[in-house]
């Protein structure tokens, strides 16, 4: 079997590419996407720690990876419709144009 | 190296580089595309890692649910093939803050990896094969058991119900104000 | 076939060639299907429509009417020639991987589904344990496939009709989904070789519902029959591959007709027994008894056939009798009614399942005949109640749309 | 559980991938090569195209797909339960019924809303 360490270190490039998704993307959906990208690094994790315990019939780290789909689902959800919505009041979906909370 | 290796590095390839493509490119819709790639190589380590009903709900929810939403949403906002300047203008210091945090996140693993007892943890199966139990053969129906079993996960089961459903609502109020709702809109702004 | 690449390579390798060559047959065998399927379907269809189809092209002896060519069997075969001789187009502004890429995925989509099909009882791509999910999943490549074309295109045309079919297709997916929920109940397996296996009695004659759910989405998601508002001619011209020619757009024609011909074996499969010959046990078919296992699986897949013809000759049946729909009748007709329908039904059919004591352990004829016939009897019940609130809408419709268009008739009409 | 099956998959995938791929290839070899201009513009019915097929669309979709996303994550808990429901017991059926019953509430809403409706 492929060790252990190689399924983390792919999830920890993947999280790291996210964070720097959303660190430095301007247009909001891109932002979302890329949030998207760090949810499944997560869940790798999950599913990777799971499958390498002594005993994988506990099957805790697969009910986790759905209830992370059940999240990303409605995060996705909102997170566009907020965005859709902003677009329509403002004309912009760019992350820094949306700044009336900045104060 | 063996088969199943190859097939991983594959499939991280998928990952990594549909990943890495999505937060670079500058059309959205082809972002997009790459998003779905990324998920599908995701997909493919989750069979890996023989969980294969994960994988196929992979496919179905993040490919051809959430992703296509997310196309949906990108195709309805303006001007998304050529993007006058994708990034922030402090690009820089993200791209060092996600470096820095991969970097922190891999020498975290190491130690880990150490006191689970492979010392030699760039170069083994040790690990793996030491500790790794048998996955059972039917997981699906214990997966069906447990997410209704009352003393496990009937509370999150019904809970992701109650959080979809809240989902919905609220998501289609954004996007479709009735008439009450685009005065209340209008009253705040 | 492993056994043959062996002793020329090592056992890995050869059930990794004998699993490749497999995959190819079965694939390329999926492909040129569409030869016949398509054939026939004109055939069919010219028939529904009071002409005699395809009659020309092919090579056979004088018929009766001295038209010597009567059967016009190799009109496909000649079809194939005439497209792959084609200019091959891609119009200004199209994105070009996008564009190009888009019919493969439509039809890796359909081929993809032929992987854990049962054509016997010995004869299966594989046998995935998670094999109606991957069903589910692998379609949703075609949606993708859909949206690409249409974005692709650089053409007001596709993409308005690439929208409309995706959300077409995403509709409907959720009543074809739950409604496959029902075999995987009954049987208790997501494998589909398992699923047969247990349809003791077909799974049709206990949920005739759930089979005509799954027949609507499924027609739907075929984008064909009273459906077809995606390429409607008059409407957006030929829908998202509007831009495609040559064997582009052959590619999403054969898709289609496999499309259609695999919901067909699908249908046979999950509901109708598959390979599964009536009164036939099976245990012979298993151990080869009397006939030996290769004549028994030969008449499993004959079985099989004859099994989806049918249900494709209805489709088919269903597509030339039935006009089009308009896209808000389209949606409101899934939403409003055939998801709620599939749902319930869902719970309807678990509850019974529950309460009828021995359906946890079905393995013979005699195990499945009393929760068969109470599954079809609430089934009755569900067809009247279903069928009266239907007719009560239609009635209120009709009023309505009256009261629209005739004003000064409804209310010189009396009132009752 | 053996990965021995998702082998074959994965050789499907290549083969459903290069069977179309090579019908393509051939038809672009064998098919005659002669562009022009006029033949090149997009099909608008006969007329030249005017602007980008860029029309700004309604929100109308995003809700469909909304909706479905929704129901879709539903089903992935309904599989494993249909799955395993032969050793459920009558109270599993309850929890279940209760999990549709309020997503069917939220469809309800959605329906009054009018979200849904095509104008």
């Amino acid at each position: 079997m492929v060790p252990l360490w190689l399924y983390l270190a792919v999830a920890a490039a993947l999280f790291s590419i996210g964070m720097f998704g959303v660190l430095t993307r301007r247009n909001a959906i891109a932002i979302l996407m890329s949030i998207e990208l760090m949810l499944n690094a997560v869940n790798i994790n999950l599913v990777a720690f799971w499958r390498y315990q002594e005993n994988p019939a506990n099957l805790s780290g697969q009910v986790f990876a759905i209830f992370v789909f059940v999240v990303a689902a409605a995060e996705a959800a909102v997170g566009l419709a907020l965005i859709i919505s902003i677009y329509r009041n403002r004309q912009s979906v760019i992350a820094e144009d949306v700044d009336v909370m900045k104060w | 190296m063996t088969v199943e290796l190859l097939v991983f590095l594959i499939l991280s390839a998928l990952t990594l580089g549909g990943g890495m493509l999505v937060v670079t490119t500058r059309n959205l819709f082809h972002a997009g595309l790459y998003l779905m790639i990324s998920l599908f190589g995701v997909a493919g380590l989750f069979v890996l890692l023989t969980a294969p009903f994960l994988g196929v709900v992979q496919v179905i929810v993040y490919i051809g649910a959430i992703a296509i939403l997310i196309m949906l949403a990108i195709m309805l906002s303006p001007n998304i093939t050529n993007l006058p300047n994708p990034f922030t203008a402090q690009w820089p210091v993200g791209a060092a803050l996600a470096v820095i945090f991969f970097v922190m996140l891999i020498t975290v693993v190491t130690p880990v990896m150490n006191e689970l007892g492979a010392d030699d943890w760039v170069n083994s199966d040790q690990l793996t094969v030491d500790t790794a139990g048998d996955v059972p053969a039917d997981g699906i129906a214990t997966l069906g058991e447990e997410l209704v079993d009352p003393h496990k996960y009937m509370l999150p089961f019904e809970v992701a119900s109650v959080l979809l459903m809240a989902a919905m609502i609220g998501a289609v109020l954004l996007v479709h104000p009735g008439k009450q709702a685009e005065d209340v809109i209008e009253d705040v702004a | 076939m492993t056994g043959l690449f062996e002793n020329i390579v090592s056992h890995g390798w050869a059930v990794f060639l004998a699993k490749l060559i497999g995959a190819f047959v079965v694939g390329t065998a999926g492909l040129l299907w569409t030869l016949i399927g398509i054939w026939f379907e004109r055939k069919v269809a010219g028939r529904f429509q009071d002409r005699l189809g395809p009659n020309r092209v092919g090579l056979g002896p004088k018929g009766r009417f001295n038209l010597s060519y009567k059967f016009g069997w190799a009109q496909s075969i000649a079809d194939l020639i005439k497209i792959f001789l084609k200019e091959d187009i891609r119009n200004t502004g199209t994105d070009r991987w996008t564009f190009n890429l888009a019919p493969i995925m439509v039809t890796m989509s359909v081929v993809l589904l032929w992987a854990v099909i049962p054509f016997s009882d010995g004869w299966i791509g594989t046998d995935l344990n998670v094999g109606v999910a991957y069903l589910i999943a692998v379609g949703g490549i075609g949606t993708i496939g859909v949206m690409m074309a249409g974005w692709g295109s650089n053409n007001k045309y596709s993409l308005l009709a690439g929208f409309r079919s995706v959300a077409q297709l995403i509709s409907y997916e959720i009543p074809m989904v739950v409604a496959l929920l029902v075999p995987v109940l009954m049987a208790g397996s997501m494998s589909t070789q398992t699923i047969i296996r247990q349809q003791y009695i077909a799974f049709m004659f206990a949920v005739p519902m759930t089979l005509l759910i799954f027949l609507i989405s499924g027609q739907a998601e075929n984008g064909r029959g009273p459906f077809d508002l995606l390429e409607g001619e008059s409407e957006i011209v030929a829908g998202f591959h509007v831009e495609y020619s040559g064997m582009k757009f052959g590619m999403f024609m054969v898709s289609e007709f496999l499309h259609a011909f695999t919901l067909g074996l699908l249908t046979a499969i999950l509901f109708m027994g598959g390979w599964r010959i009536p009164f036939v046990p099976l245990d012979w078919v298993q151990e080869g008894k009397y006939l030996g296992s290769f004549i028994w699986n030969l008449l499993g897949f004959v079985m099989l056939l004859s099994k989806a013809m049918i249900a494709y000759f209805v489709l088919i049946w269903v597509r030339m009798t039935l006009p089009r729909l308009r896209i808000d009748h389209l949606l409101n007709f899934n939403w409003k009614f055939l998801v709620p329908l599939s749902l319930i039904n869902l719970l309807v059919v678990a509850f019974v399942w529950k309460a009828i004591p021995g359906t946890d352990a079905i393995n013979s004829f005699a195990d499945a005949f009393i929760p068969s016939v109470v599954l079809l009897i609430v089934n009755m019940a569900m067809f009247l109640g279903v069928g009266a609130v239907l007719a009560d809408k239609g009635r209120q419709e009709r009023a309505r749309v009256a009261a629209r268009v005739y004003p000064e008739t409804v209310e010189a009409a009396p009132t009752n | 559980m053996s990965l021995h099956p998702w082998i074959f998959i994965g050789l499907f995938f290549i083969a459903s991938a290069a069977l179309p791929s090579v019908a393509i290839g051939a038809n672009w070899l064998l098919g005659p090569k002669r562009p022009n201009s006029v033949k090149h513009e997009p099909y608008e019915c006969g007329v030249e195209m005017v602007g980008s097929p860029w029309a700004q669309f309604r929100a109308q979709w995003y809700v469909f797909a909304l909706v479905y996303v929704v129901f879709d994550v539903e089903v992935v808990f309904l599989f494993p339960w249909a799955y395993a429901y032969n050793s459920l017991g009558l109270f599993a059926l309850f929890e279940v019924f209760v999990f549709i019953a309020l997503l069917l509430v939220a469809l309800w809403y959605v329906v009054r809303k009018d979200a849904l409706e095509w104008s």
